[in-house]
C-alpha cells in the first residue's frame, strides 16, 4: 500500500497539477476580462469551462516546427529543462498537515535550489532559438532571475531564524499562533515582490515583455513545447503561491480558530487569494524598465532584506518580542 | 506606493462594474438608422443617370442601360447594375447623388465570404438586400417630384 | 490635361499671381512686408536672387517669394538666421509639376512674430536639381526625400537621399504628371 | 571597457508596439541602441496622387484614411482649405457642428494614445479602459453620421447631416461621463510609480530641437512653447471658445501624457461650450455650386489635428479636380526626430519613446 502511494502520488499530484493549470489560466483570463469591463472566454464550454482545454489540443495538434539554424538538441531540451524544476519543487510543499510527499529537513533550501535550474532552461531556449528578441529576453531573464534570487532568500531567513528550521512542516507549525505575516513584514514585502519578479510576471515580465521583444525567449516555440513553456510559467505559479502560504499566511493553520473547517481547505482559500493577488498586479501595473529592475533588486530589495535580518535577531533578543521571534 | 495601490484600488473596482462587450455575433449589432452599410438597389426607380458612377471615389459601381421596353416612355431603364465591394468603401456619396433615391444604404454590413468573386454583387442580389434600409438618403432629390427628399437641413 | 498642352507658355507664371491680377484685389495690408523682404533680401544677395514677390491674397495674405535657383540657400539661411526674421518652422515643403517646369515651395513660420512666408523656386523639369536645405531645417531631411522620391527632385549635399515611401526599386516619379504607372490596374 | 559586437535587430513592420507597419533597424550594442533608423512607406497609398484624378468631394473620403484615428479633422483640413479658395461662407450651425465632432476625435485620438501607450509600456487595462470610453465617441459619430471611423462627414460648405434628434444631449451627458472618467485615469496611471520611472526624464529634447525638426502638436508643446494652431491663427469658430492650451516644461515623456490628458480636459471645455451655445437651428450647407470649381491659384491652411499641425496645400488650376494636393502630415514630421531620441537609449525606452510621438502609420506613409 504504501509502495503504491509512493508510485501513485506523484501522478495524482501531476494531475492536480495540470487541473490546477488549466483553470489557472481560464481564471487569470476571466478575472482579467473582468478587471477590463469585459466577460472573458465564454464560449468553449458553460461559461468558457473548456477553453483550456480546446487551447492545449491546439497546441498539441499543432506542427513541430524547429527553425532552421536553431541548435536542435538544446531547443528540445531547454522546455523540459524549464518544466521538471518547477514539478520537482512540489515534493517538499506541505498542503496540508498530512498531505506532503518528502518531508526533508531542508525543504526550504531545496526549492529555492531546485528553481533556479529553470533560468537555465530559459536561458538555453533563448540562445537555441537563434533569434535576436529571444536572446535578448533569454539574457534579461538570466539577469532577472539571479538578481531577485538572493532578496528572495534573505527575505526567509528572517522566517528560518525565528524557527530554527528549514523544515517547512516546522515553519508551519510554528505559526500556529502568529501568521509570520505580521512580524516579517517587511520580509513579506520582499518576497512577495522577489516571487513576482522569479515569476516573469508583469510588472517585472522582462523576458518576454511582448511590446518590447514580441514573446522574448520563447518566440519561436509553437505547439507542444510552448505549452511546455506556459506550463513551467503556471506550475510555478501554484508552487511560489503554496510557498507563500506556508512561509507567511500560515500554511493550513485556521485563523482565528476557526477550525471547523479542514486544514486543506484553509490551505485552498489563502493560496486562492495570493493567485487572485498575482492576476491583479498584472491586470493593474505596467512593466518595470530593465535597468530600474536591477537596481530595484541590488539597491532596494536587498538592503532591506538584510535589515529583516538585522531586526529579527535584535528583536529576538527582546523580552516582549521573543513571543514572535 | 501609494500610486499603485490606488491603481489597484481602481482595477478593483473596475472588477465589478458592469461588462461593456456586446454577445456579437449571437446577437445581431443594431446600428442607428444613418448607418452606412451594404447598398439596397431598386431598379424600377432608377433612371439611369449615372451620377453614382461619376461620383464614386472608388470606381467600384459599373451600371449599363437599355432602351425602355414600353414604346410610350422615353429615356432608359437599368439593364445591369453591379458594385464591387472588393473596392467600395461604403462613403455614402452614391447614396448622396442618386436623385431618385434608387441605390440606398442598409444597415447591413456583414460581407465576409470565402471567395473575393462573392464580393461582386449585382442587380438582383443588391434589390434581394432590402432590410435595414435607410430613410434619409439622397441630399439631391429630385426637383419636382420630391419635395422634401432626405435634405437635412 | 490636353488643353494645358496645346498652349504653350512662353513664361511661365506662378498659377497664383493670375489671380490677383484678374480679380483685382484690393492691395493687401501686407504689402509692405513682401516689399521689405525683397529688399532686404535683393540688398544682400543681388539683384537677381529674388525673382519676384507677391502677396498669395486668398492663402490669409500669403507673402510669397520666388527665388532663383542660385540663391536658394542663401535665401532660406538669410530668412531663418537673421534675428529679425527668425523664420525657423519648416511648415511645410511642397514639390509641384506644372509640366512646363517644376516648383518646390517651402513655407516657413516665424513662432514668436506669428508671421509667415512662403518661398518658392523653380526648377527645370529635366535637370531638377536644387541644394538640400536639410543642414539648416532638420525637418527639410525626409521632406527631400519624399520629394525626391515622388517627384524626382535632386537634392545635392543631402545626408541620405535615397526614396522614403516607395520601394528603392520602383521606376519613376509618380506625382510627375508624365509618369506613367507600370500596372494600369493598380 | 570593453567592447562587444553589435547586433541588427529588425523591429517592425509586424511588431506588437510600432503602431502599425513602421519598421526599424535598430543597431544594438547589448541592449543599448547604437542606431536607429527608421523605414516607411509599407501603408503608401498615394493620396496625392490619387486626388489628382478626384474632386474635391471625392477626396474626402480618402482623406478619412489618412489619420484613421481622426479623420474628422483630416476631413475638416481638404474641406477647410477648399473653402478658403472658393472663399464660401459656412453657416454658424455647420461650424459648429464641425468644431463639436472635431473636439470630440481629439479626445478619442487621445483616449487610443493614452491606451496604447501604456500598452508599450506593459499596462493593459488602462487600454481597454480608454477603448471602453472611446467607444461612446464612437456611437455618437455613428449615429451622425453612420460611420465609426471613416466618417467622410465634412462637406465643402458645411456638413452631411446634421445633428439627429437628442443628439446634442447625448454629448453633453458623454462630457460629463468622461470628465468622471478622467480622475480615474489619473488614479490609474498618473500617480503610478512605475509610469513615472519609465517616462520622467526620457526622450528628453529642448525647445530648439522641436522647432527644427518642425515638431507640432503635444511633442512641441511639451518643450514649452504655447503654440496650438486653434490659437495662433484661429480657424472655424474656435475663437469663441475660452480654452487653454497645455504646456509642459521639461520636454520628457511623462510631461507630454501630462499635456495630452490636459488636452482632453480643454476639448471636453469646448465641446461642453459648443454645445451650450449650440445655435436652435440654422442651415447646415452653405452656397455651393453643384460642380465644385475651385479658382485658380494656391493655398495652404493648416489646422491642429491631435497628432499636431494637419495642413493641405491645395495648387489649382481652375478645374474641378486639384492640380496638385499635398498634405503636412504631422506624423510624418514628428517621426523625424526619432533617430535622434533612441541614440545610446535602453531597448525598453524604445517603446516608451516611439509611443511618445504618437505616429499613425496611415498618416506618416500618405
Amino acid at each position: 500500500m504504501d509502495a503504491l502511494l509512493l508510485y501513485l502520488g506523484p501522478v495524482i499530484l501531476l494531475f492536480i497539477v495540470l487541473g490546477f493549470v488549466t483553470y489557472a489560466i481560464l481564471a487569470e483570463r476571466k478575472v482579467i476580462g473582468w478587471i477590463q469591463g469585459r466577460i472573458g472566454p465564454n464560449q468553449v464550454g458553460p461559461w468558457g469551462l473548456l477553453q483550456t482545454v480546446a487551447d492545449i489540443l491546439k497546441l498539441l495538434i499543432k506542427e513541430d516546427t524547429i527553425p532552421k539554424n536553431a541548435d536542435r538538441s538544446l531547443f528540445k531540451l531547454a522546455p523540459i529543462l524549464a518544466f521538471v524544476p518547477s514539478f520537482a519543487v512540489l515534493a517538499v510543499m506541505p498542503f496540508s498537515s498530512r498531505i506532503q510527499f518528502a518531508n526533508i529537513g531542508v525543504g526550504l533550501l531545496y526549492y529555492m535550489a531546485i528553481s533556479s535550474i529553470t533560468t537555465i532552461g530559459i536561458l538555453i531556449g533563448g540562445w537555441a532559438s537563434n533569434n535576436k528578441y529571444a536572446l535578448l529576453g533569454g539574457m534579461r531573464s538570466a539577469a532577472q532571475m539571479i538578481s531577485y534570487e538572493i532578496p528572495l532568500v534573505l527575505s526567509v531567513v528572517g522566517i528560518v531564524l525565528t524557527v530554527g528550521s528549514l523544515n517547512l512542516n516546522e515553519i508551519v507549525a510554528a505559526q500556529q499562533k502568529t501568521w509570520f505575516v505580521f512580524p516579517q513584514i517587511i520580509g513579506f514585502v520582499v518576497f512577495i515582490i522577489a516571487s513576482v519578479s522569479e515569476l516573469n510576471r508583469t510588472p517585472f515580465d522582462l523576458p518576454e515583455a511582448e511590446s518590447e521583444l514580441v514573446a522574448g525567449y520563447h518566440v519561436e516555440y509553437s505547439g507542444f513545447r510552448f505549452a511546455f513553456f506556459m506550463l513551467a510559467e503556471y506550475v510555478y505559479i501554484f508552487a511560489m503561491s503554496s510557498l507563500t502560504t506556508v512561509l507567511f499566511l500560515g500554511g493550513w493553520n485556521a485563523p482565528f480558530g476557526l477550525t471547523f473547517l479542514p486544514g486543506i481547505v484553509w490551505f485552498i482559500i489563502k493560496f486562492a487569494l495570493v493567485v487572485f493577488f498575482l492576476y491583479w498586479v498584472r491586470a493593474t501595473m505596467p512593466r518595470i524598465r530593465v535597468d530600474q529592475l536591477m537596481q530595484f533588486a541590488w539597491k532596494v530589495l536587498l538592503p532591506l532584506a538584510l535589515a529583516n535580518i538585522v531586526i529579527t535577531t535584535l528583536l529576538k533578543e527582546v523580552p516582549f518580542f521573543t513571543l514572535y521571534y | 506606493m501609494l500610486g499603485l495601490m490606488k491603481g489597484l484600488n481602481v482595477t478593483l473596482k473596475n472588477m465589478v462594474k458592469p461588462k461593456v462587450t456586446y454577445n456579437y455575433p449571437k446577437e445581431p449589432l443594431k446600428m442607428p438608422d444613418r448607418f452606412r452599410g451594404i447598398q439596397y438597389f431598386d431598379p424600377d426607380k432608377c433612371i439611369v443617370c449615372n451620377q453614382c458612377v461619376r461620383v464614386c471615389p472608388t470606381d467600384c459601381i459599373s451600371l449599363t442601360g437599355k432602351k425602355n421596353p414600353d414604346p410610350e416612355q422615353k429615356g432608359k431603364v437599368i439593364d445591369t447594375y453591379d458594385i464591387n465591394f472588393e473596392i467600395c468603401i461604403l462613403c455614402d456619396l452614391c447614396t448622396e447623388v442618386c436623385p431618385t433615391e434608387a441605390v440606398v444604404m442598409t444597415n447591413n454590413f456583414e460581407l465576409s465570404t470565402y471567395s473575393r468573386d462573392e464580393l461582386f454583387k449585382n442587380r438582383e442580389w443588391l434589390f434581394a438586400n432590402d432590410e435595414n434600409i435607410r430613410s434619409e438618403n439622397t441630399l439631391n432629390p429630385l426637383p419636382a417630384k420630391k419635395p422634401k427628399g432626405g435634405s437635412p437641413s | 490635361m490636353s488643353e494645358e498642352d496645346k498652349k504653350p507658355p512662353v513664361r511661365p507664371k506662378p498659377a497664383a499671381k493670375k489671380v490677383v491680377d484678374e480679380k483685382a484685389l484690393p492691395p493687401s495690408p501686407k504689402q509692405p512686408v513682401v516689399d521689405d523682404l525683397v529688399t532686404q533680401l535683393k540688398g544682400k544677395l543681388g539683384e537677381r536672387a529674388v525673382l519676384e514677390g507677391y502677396i498669395n491674397q486668398p492663402n490669409d495674405h500669403l507673402p510669397t517669394l520666388i527665388i532663383s535657383q542660385e540663391k536658394w540657400i542663401d535665401v532660406l539661411s538669410i530668412l531663418k538666421n537673421e534675428p529679425d526674421l527668425h523664420f525657423t518652422y519648416l511648415q511645410n515643403a511642397s514639390a509641384i509639376d506644372y509640366e512646363t517646369h517644376l516648383e518646390v515651395v517651402f513655407h516657413l513660420h516665424d513662432l514668436n512674430r506669428k508671421e509667415r512666408v512662403a518661398v518658392k523656386v523653380k526648377l527645370d523639369r529635366e535637370q531638377a536639381v536644387l541644394p538640400s536645405a536639410s543642414h539648416l531645417f532638420a525637418a527639410a531631411n525626409w521632406n527631400e526625400r519624399e520629394m525626391y522620391d515622388l517627384m524626382g527632385i535632386h537634392f545635392t549635399g543631402h545626408p541620405e537621399l535615397k526614396r522614403i515611401l516607395l520601394p528603392d526599386e520602383w521606376v519613376g516619379h509618380p506625382l510627375r504628371k508624365d509618369y506613367v504607372a507600370l500596372d494600369k490596374e493598380v | 571597457m570593453i567592447r562587444t559586437e553589435e547586433m541588427l535587430l529588425n523591429v517592425g513592420p509586424q511588431h506588437p508596439s510600432t503602431h502599425g507597419v513602421l519598421r526599424l533597424l535598430v543597431k544594438v550594442d547589448g541592449e543599448r541602441i547604437v542606431e536607429a533608423e527608421p523605414v516607411i512607406g509599407y501603408l503608401h497609398r498615394g493620396t496625392e496622387k490619387l486626388a489628382e484624378d478626384l474632386t474635391y468631394t471625392q477626396i474626402i473620403p480618402y482623406t478619412d484614411r489618412m489619420d484613421y484615428l481622426s479623420a474628422m479633422t483630416n476631413n475638416y483640413a481638404i474641406v477647410h482649405a477648399t473653402e478658403k479658395m472658393m472663399g464660401l461662407e459656412i453657416p454658424e450651425r455647420a461650424e459648429f457642428l464641425r468644431v463639436i465632432v472635431m473636439e470630440l476625435n481629439r479626445i478619442a485620438s487621445h483616449l487610443v494614445w493614452m491606451g496604447t501607450y501604456l500598452l508599450d509600456i506593459g499596462a493593459m487595462s488602462p487600454f481597454l479602459y480608454a477603448f471602453r470610453d472611446r467607444e461612446q465617441i464612437l456611437d455618437l459619430f455613428n449615429e451622425l453620421c453612420g460611420a465609426r471611423l471613416t466618417y467622410n462627414y465634412m462637406r465643402v460648405g458645411g456638413v452631411k447631416w446634421d445633428a439627429p434628434s437628442g443628439w446634442i444631449g447625448k454629448v453633453d451627458h458623454f462630457v460629463t461621463y468622461l470628465q468622471k472618467q478622467m480622475k480615474e485615469y489619473h488614479q490609474l496611471v498618473t500617480g503610478n510609480e512605475i509610469f513615472m520611472q519609465r517616462t520622467k526624464g526620457i526622450g528628453v529634447y529642448d525647445q530648439e530641437t522641436a522647432i527644427s525638426f518642425a515638431l507640432s502638436g503635444a511633442n512641441l508643446r511639451v518643450t514649452g512653447l504655447n503654440w496650438d494652431l486653434r490659437k495662433d491663427s484661429p480657424y472655424s469658430i474656435y475663437e469663441k471658445f475660452t480654452f487653454e492650451v497645455p504646456v509642459g516644461e521639461a520636454g520628457d515623456l511623462y510631461q507630454k501624457y501630462l499635456c495630452r490628458m490636459r488636452e482632453i480636459d480643454e476639448s471636453l471645455k469646448i465641446v461642453a461650450q459648443a454645445v451650450d451655445d449650440f445655435p436652435a437651428e440654422g442651415k447646415i450647407m452653405g452656397k455651393v455650386p453643384r460642380v465644385l470649381r475651385v479658382p485658380e491659384g494656391e493655398v495652404y491652411v493648416g489646422i491642429e489635428s491631435p497628432r499636431g499641425e494637419l495642413g493641405c496645400h491645395i495648387v489649382s488650376k481652375g478645374k474641378d479636380k486639384p492640380w496638385r494636393l499635398k498634405f503636412r502630415r504631422p506624423s510624418f514630421y514628428n517621426l523625424q526626430i526619432l533617430p535622434t531620441l533612441l541614440k545610446d537609449e535602453n531597448i525598453s525606452n524604445l517603446v516608451a519613446i516611439l509611443g511618445g510621438i504618437d505616429i499613425v502609420l496611415g498618416e506618416v506613409d500618405g
